[in-house]
């Protein structure tokens, strides 16, 4: 019996000592090997509320600010970060780090005057060395997220003097201003001395008034209060955790039990999930925010495949019951009128909602000489709501005379699959940042990332303009045209509805900006215990 | 002899029950044993020796195996209504058992010190030192060095076994020592050699035996009296050198004229004829009567019962009876 | 004991080879799959050039042997890669999931070897008693149970109707709760069943029937003498389940929210994370490996018929 | 073993006569499913999405549990859903059986480094846990119901094996084996009529309680998006549409995961009870 006893002690130990050596490797490690970070109580113990916890749907996956957009990274950038150039996210732009800015006539240079006596978390003074160093890393580093997507002609950046900096442009840059407003500014002094480690060892530090203190992975981002900061503003708040909970019936649960403030999950909260609230009317609003997500289809137009022909995408379209969509699947919602949804940029309130029409559908497809070629759309596990959709879809096409099958992959596979141009159709989601549809419209259809191979020069023109127009009037008007060449040509995407974001946020918590791109903006969150009901 | 009775079964019947049907393991067994009174069980496989031995003890195979009549007194006090805290008083310390097959008789898990020192341990107050002290004097009395005490059973032989089965036997000095089969499992050197321990222990000890086998050898070896059974019941009983002498019942003739002879004439061997009575179709009458050569028909209907023949010595078999 | 550290130099040595043999088996799989690290690093519909410029900075763009034996050799000198993903190093992620995973485990199995022994115990003892025909229907029902129903259940009762208990997340005594009993009934629901049955068998035994003989009652012969027998095979089940759970409660870790380092292998297959897939499984590997070593060690105290070797 | 004895055997287990006639009895259903559903279980109409279960009080012309959030009937889904969770199961089952068993059966007849090889090849099966390798295997096929089979195969057939491999061991070294060798017997012969019906009887046992190991990773797997593929229903993935509706709509989980239970534990009734049957140590 001895010897077993210390053969369970040795096993024990041995258990043990796994654990402890899994444990105290790095700072992120030790917090979670801990196992002593429950969620703190909302609620202050001094009945002032001190600590705020949001759930957000998504998970992130590192805090650099010019690398990796997912909706959450955009959270947790504005809780810390600025930018030059501030955007409400409907394209009014205001001061941010700039106090003033002006463009050149040739729209090639923008000259940025900068705010004085701003302070970086990290106790730095912010000028434009701080603005080139952001700049040039975007020049350098051509694959970060952030120039790809917003700086295609980024060609120098110079300090003017210390408060004033110049970027240069190789290129007319038409959505230039909104590049700006989502490109952040980073320290340089910080930058220089740690370099990558800012954001592979959590040091990363901003102007805004919260600052990081831990991201523990697949947990939570925790701030906590910078009282320096220039945009310093009243509030009771000294924490606040952006929890990541990608299980949505999960995170309901935490918000009932009074563990979560607010549920601001990418697209808002799945109608059907909404009644698990019954109960908690004076305790949660459930707010309604009309958002610019949207899912669209997009046609495989090679030569000799069954979407080549403009009637086959007509049919497709009009046997689709948007409506129904809407109303049943998502649950809220509008049905579009094209590719750019209320509230971005193009957006052409004239044009109306996409038609459907049953037996219309069939007879095109008759004299498409459609004969019932098998085809499969394509979607990724991630798209919100996408796999529901399609099932829904799958069937409406099959009462037109569609033989679809449907497809829900990984995300990596789906981009194989488009990769190689090898779908046929495939669903997927997106939303314009700040309204503007630049991103999308260059890289999905006029670069044709996606290989749809949709060959109609008239409207890669358009585009191409549109990228030139420096002035956005002119901009909007080829957008418009843009949009309604899609709809002629129903070529290569079309849409299939317009989510509106229903966040539950519970009474007491202000200051959330939600804004209609889907983003969410919690700088400014703040408690108001006159809200409580 | 009648006040020092050490154990008395008294019309045992045992029966069990499995799938295959029911079967009587014991029809009746009688049988008495004495204080300092070595017996010897003889019989053959399935005649239900064990049983009886398991019977003393209450430890028959439960569910299937019950008693469902008769009696078994130990000092008098009957063993079926004894507490349980009274038979485990008992056993071990008064009356204690060496069992068949020592490869599966001793727990592999535990030391063979263990397995001794619990017994001590169970029935004295005494430390675990102290336990371990006398478990080693024991092992050294069997013929095993005290040392190998923190042993386990599969570092031992067959042979050495059976030696820590007979210590743990011993090692409370019991009235009576039950060994069932103590040898069979054993190469035939290593019996001769479990059989010189076993009678220079029974001499050294004053301890009442029951030692049940199918090996008349042992019993002329190490036995005063004699019970034979068949059937689950004993059909001849005396001394040893009475029933080994002279027999009476045709199946201890049989089974006398079954063993080779060194010394004797050379004589043709005598098999009984026949196959053992099953406890599943136990025959009616006299058990024995399908194989029995002297067969008369009240045999067929009717169980003999025991009359004494000579004194102490007794026989179940109608013809032999009357024969006197 | 010599003995042991032999063993366990020995059982190290094949445990090497086959993590060699996992390694590259983990390296082939992940590479075979569709899809490139690559494109998921890059915004959604970046061009070709950026995606192979991409590749070239990852080292993708290599002979695979060449990535391989790269990936290797980092692997000898103790580094296990950087994730494409998170651009830190894998060590660290692993080692910031797998506490608490390991918290996870360690408990569930406490908990329920509490449970389900003295059960399996009692059950074998007492062939045929209502205790028996309980314990093996709960044995039954547990091994029944599929993980994905069990948890939305727990938290359909406990968390939904009930409001007991959090429905997710991971920090307090609470949250483990639910996980532990999705995760530990259908071992508990083992774990009774092969002590039941063990029980059953080892009490058949001649040499139970010689303690019996020896004056031993019943409660010491069933928690000692039959008890140890009977759990052998029940330490080395367990093993098992240790080391399966190290790595493979993806379910549980996602009905509750728990960042685990199920999680943690699920995310990386899913992004074509090519080395922290590897090395993810290599460390799952090598975690069942070690656990199984240390149940092998474990028995042979038990069981000293088992040798080591 | 005595043919009547194996037969009362039967009657007299519990577990055994539970287990068989509640198999029978889903197998069955779920064989005549098209006869009995009112509705079809892969279109759906939008408009009668979520009905709450109206259980028998219309006969089985009525929304038995209900419909789901896209309008598709419960009771019919379900039905359908057994289909495609028992033929994944059995042909799992079967497959990783025959081709553990032969593997298993020359490992341990032949032994040497053929054994070696075969036995290391299970040791690496076996340092990868089962559900990983399933996804990531699943991640590099693409979900569909033959990878899935596939996948399954690949991470079951390792149990067959060592349990095979154990047994001929055993009675490779049985003397009725070695007396057909001295008789000078062909080996296949030796294998096929002298070693294999000697471990059937283990064989059996464990092909039951797979079925029920089989249906619950296939459960896992299509939780997990990696199985079954929408709109084909199977148990899995119907549990995990509808977990999200478990407050508006229970039955959405409940009937599935009910059924799961009830049908993966007929097999381990038939499992246990078949253990019992054939248990040769018993009296």
């Amino acid at each position: 019996m001895k010897k077993l006893k210390m053969a369970l002690a040795a096993f024990l130990a041995g258990l043990v000592l796994v654990g402890c050596t899994t444990g105290g490797a790095t700072s992120i490690a030790s917090s979670a090997a801990g196992g002593t970070t429950p969620p703190p109580a909302s609620t202050g113990t001094g009945g002032e509320k001190t600590v705020i916890n949001l759930a957000l749907s998504e998970n992130i996956t590192k805090l650099d600010p010019h690398d990796i957009f997912n909706f959450p990274v955009f959270t947790a950038c504005w809780m810390m970060y600025d930018t030059l150039i501030a955007t409400d996210h409907e394209g009014n732009y205001s001061a941010g780090l700039a106090t003033e800015w002006s463009k050149s006539e040739d729209g090639l240079t923008w000259t940025f005057k900068l705010r004085e006596g701003v302070k970086f978390q990290n106790g730095e003074d912010f000028d434009s060395a701080d603005v080139v160093t952001t700049f040039q890393r975007l020049i350098d580093t051509p694959e970060l997220t952030c120039a790809l997507t917003y700086w295609p002609y980024l060609e120098s950046v110079t300090a003017v003097d210390q408060y004033t900096a110049e970027v240069k442009l190789s290129e007319p840059f038409g959505p230039a201003e909104y590049a700006f407003s989502n490109t952040w500014i980073i320290p340089n002094e910080a930058w220089d001395a740690e370099g990558e480690k800012l954001w592979t060892e959590q040091k990363a530090v901003g102007t805004g008034p919260w600052q990081l203190d831990e991201w523990v992975d697949g947990q939570y981002t925790h701030f906590t209060k910078y009282e320096d900061s220039w945009d310093i503003y009243e509030t009771t708040l000294t924490d606040v955790y952006l929890r990541h909970i990608l299980e949505p019936s999960t995170a309901i649960n935490g918000q009932l039990s009074g563990e979560i403030d607010a549920y601001l999950s990418t697209g808002g909260v799945a109608r059907d999930m909404l009644p698990m609230y019954t109960g908690t009317e004076d305790k949660t609003e459930m707010v309604n925010v009309d958002v610019g997500i949207f899912h669209y289809l997009q046609f495989q137009c090679r030569d000799g495949s069954v979407f080549a022909n403009e009637k086959v995408r007509e049919a497709f379209s009009l046997a689709l019951d948007r409506q129904a969509l809407v109303d049943y699947v998502l649950g809220a919602g509008s049905v579009p009128n094209g590719i750019f949804p209320e509230g971005s940029l193009g957006f052409d309130s004239s044009v109306p909602a996409y038609e459907y029409d049953l037996e219309k559908a069939k007879s095109l497809l008759a004299e498409a000489g459609y004969n019932g070629e098998a085809f499969t759309i394509y979607t990724h596990t991630g798209i919100p709501m996408g796999k529901q959709l399609l099932t829904a879809i799958q069937d409406m096409l099959t009462q037109a005379g569609f033989n679809a099958k449907i497809e829900a992959v990984e995300v990596s596979a789906l981009n194989n699959i488009r990769k190689e141009g090898t779908y046929d159709v495939f669903l997927a989601s997106n939303n314009y940042v700040s309204g503007d549809p630049y991103a999308h419209i260059n890289q999905r259809i006029l670069s044709d990332n996606h290989h749809s191979n949709y060959q109609d020069p008239a409207m890669m023109q358009i585009i191409e303009d549109s990228n030139k127009a420096v002035d956005t009037a002119d901009r909007e008007a080829l957008l418009k045209e843009l949009n309604a060449k899609m709809r002629e040509t129903y070529a290569p995407q079309i849409t299939t509805d317009q989510m509106q974001a229903c966040y539950p946020i519970n009474y007491g918590v202000t200051g959330l900006q939600l804004y209609k791109d889907g983003y969410i903006n919690a700088r400014y969150v703040n408690w108001d215990p006159a809200l409580v009901k | 002899m009648e006040n020092n009775v050490l154990l008395e079964i008294k019309d045992l019947q045992v029966q069990y029950v499995t799938e295959r049907g029911t079967g009587n393991a014991l029809n009746g067994l009688t049988l008495t044993i004495h204080k300092g009174e070595s017996l010897g069980l003889v019989g053959e496989t399935g005649a239900g020796k064990t049983t009886a031995a398991l019977s003393v003890l209450n430890l028959l195979p439960k569910p299937a195996g019950r008693i469902i009549g008769g009696e078994i007194l130990y000092n008098g006090k009957s063993v079926q209504k004894m507490s349980n805290k009274e038979l485990m008083d008992i056993r071990g310390k008064k009356i204690s058992m060496i069992f068949q097959n020592p490869l599966t008789s001793l727990n592999p898990v535990f030391t063979i010190g263990e397995q001794i020192s619990m017994v001590i341990r169970k029935h004295e107050k005494c430390t675990h030192r102290q336990a371990d002290e006398k478990t080693k004097q024991l092992l050294e009395e069997v013929g095993i060095p005290g040392s190998r005490l923190h042993d386990y059973p599969s570092q031992f032989s067959g042979g050495m076994r059976q030696r820590v089965g007979i210590a743990a036997g011993i090692a409370l000095n019991p009235e009576l020592l039950i060994a069932d089969e103590p040898t069979t499992a054993l190469d035939v050197t290593i019996q001769a050699q479990i059989l010189e321990l076993m009678k220079k222990l029974k001499t050294q000890y004053d301890t009442s035996l029951l030692m049940i086998t199918h090996n008349l050898g042992i019993i002329s070896e190490l036995c005063e009296n004699v019970a034979v059974i068949y059937g689950g019941r004993i059909i001849e009983h005396g001394p040893v050198k009475d029933v080994f002498g002279t027999p009476l019942h045709p199946y201890t003739a049989g089974l006398l004229g079954a063993i080779p002879s060194l010394e004797g004439k050379k004589e043709r061997l005598h098999a009984i004829p026949g196959k053992i009575a099953g406890a599943t179709n136990l025959p009616a009458g006299c058990a024995f009567h399908p194989r029995c050569e002297m067969c008369i028909e009240k045999c067929k209907s009717q169980v003999p019962p025991m009359a004494t023949v000579r004194p102490g010595h007794n026989v179940a078999c109608f013809v032999k009876a009357e024969g006197k | 004991m010599p003995n042991v550290m032999r063993f366990i130099l020995k059982r190290l040595g094949m445990t090497l080879v086959i993590l060699f043999c996992v390694s590259i088996i983990a390296f082939g799989l992940i590479r075979i799959a569709p899809g490139n690290p690559a494109m998921l690093v890059l915004p959604d519909g970046a061009p070709e050039e950026a995606i192979r410029a991409m590749e070239v900075k990852l080292g993708l763009d290599q002979p695979l042997p060449v990535q391989y034996f790269r990936y290797i050799g980092g692997v000898l000198k103790g580094d296990l890669g950087t994730s494409i993903i998170y651009k830190i190093p894998v060590k660290d992620l692993i080692f910031q999931r797998l506490p608490v995973t390991f918290q996870l485990t360690v408990i569930t199995m406490v908990v329920c070897l509490l449970i389900s022994i003295p059960l399996g115990i009692i059950a074998g003892s007492r062939q045929g008693t209502i205790i028996d025909f309980s314990a093996t229907m709960f044995a039954l029902l547990g091994q029944s149970m599929s993980t994905v129903w069990m948890g939305i259940l727990v938290i359909y009762i406990f968390s939904v109707k009930l409001g007991w208990l959090p429905s997710m997340g991971y920090g307090t005594w609470q949250n483990f709760v639910l996980p532990a009993i999705t995760l530990g009934y259908p071992v508990a629901a083992q774990v009774t069943r092969m002590g039941r049955s063990g029980m059953i068998d080892v009490l058949k035994e001649d040499y139970i029937t010689a303690t019996y003989a020896k004056g031993i009652g019943k409660a010491v012969v069933y928690t000692k003498y039959a008890f140890k027998n009977a759990l052998i095979p029940i330490v080395t089940i367990v093993g098992m389940q240790i080391g399966t759970y190290l790595a493979g409660a993806v379910v549980v870790e996602t009905i509750f929210a728990w960042p685990g380092f199920g999680q943690l292998i699920f995310q990386a297959v899913g992004t074509r994370d090519y080395p922290l897939v590897q090395s993810c499984l290599l460390v799952s590997a090598a975690l069942f490996a070690i656990v199984n070593m240390f149940v092998d060690i474990l028995n042979s105290f038990i069981d000293p018929r088992i040798t080591l070797h | 073993m005595d043919k009547k004895i194996l037969f009362s055997r039967m009657l007299k287990s519990k577990f055994f006569m539970v287990g068989a006639v509640l198999v029978l009895l889903i197998v069955l259903l779920s064989v005549f499913s098209p006869f009995i559903v009112q509705f079809d279980p892969v279109t759906n109409s939008l408009k009668d999405r979520l009905i709450s279960p109206e259980y028998f009080a219309s006969g089985l012309s009525g929304h038995v549990f209900g419909t789901d959030d896209l309008g598709r009937d419960i009771f019919s889904r379900l039905l359908l859903g057994s289909r495609y969770s028992l033929f994944i199961a059995a042909a799992v089952v079967l497959v990783a059986a025959f081709i553990g068993t032969i593997l298993g059966a020359v490992s341990g007849y032949f032994g040497g480094v053929t054994d070696m090889i075969i036995m290391r090849l299970c040791d690496i099966m076996m340092a990868i846990p089962n559900l990983v390798l399933a996804i990531a295997v699943m991640a590099i096929l693409g979900p569909n119901i033959f990878n899935l089979i596939i996948v399954l195969i690949v991470t079951s057939w390792v149990q067959y094996c060592k349990v095979t491999r154990n047994n001929v061991m055993v009675v490779k070294n049985a003397e009725f084996v070695k007396a057909s060798q001295v008789l000078g017997a062909k080996k296949t012969h030796i294998m096929f009529r002298q070693i294999f019906p000697n471990v059937t009887t283990q064989l059996i046992i464990l092909i039951s309680q797979q079925f029920g190991w089989t249906i619950l990773t296939e459960a896992s797997l299509s939780f997990l998006s990696l199985g079954v593929q929408p709109p084909t229903p199977s148990w899995g993935n119907m549990i995990a549409d509808g977990r999200n509706y478990l407050i508006t709509n229970p039955w959405m989980v409940f009937a599935p995961g009910i059924a799961l239970m009830i049908t993966v534990l007929a097999f381990n009734f038939l499992g246990d009870g078949l253990r019992d049957v054939l248990d040769p140590k018993k009296i």
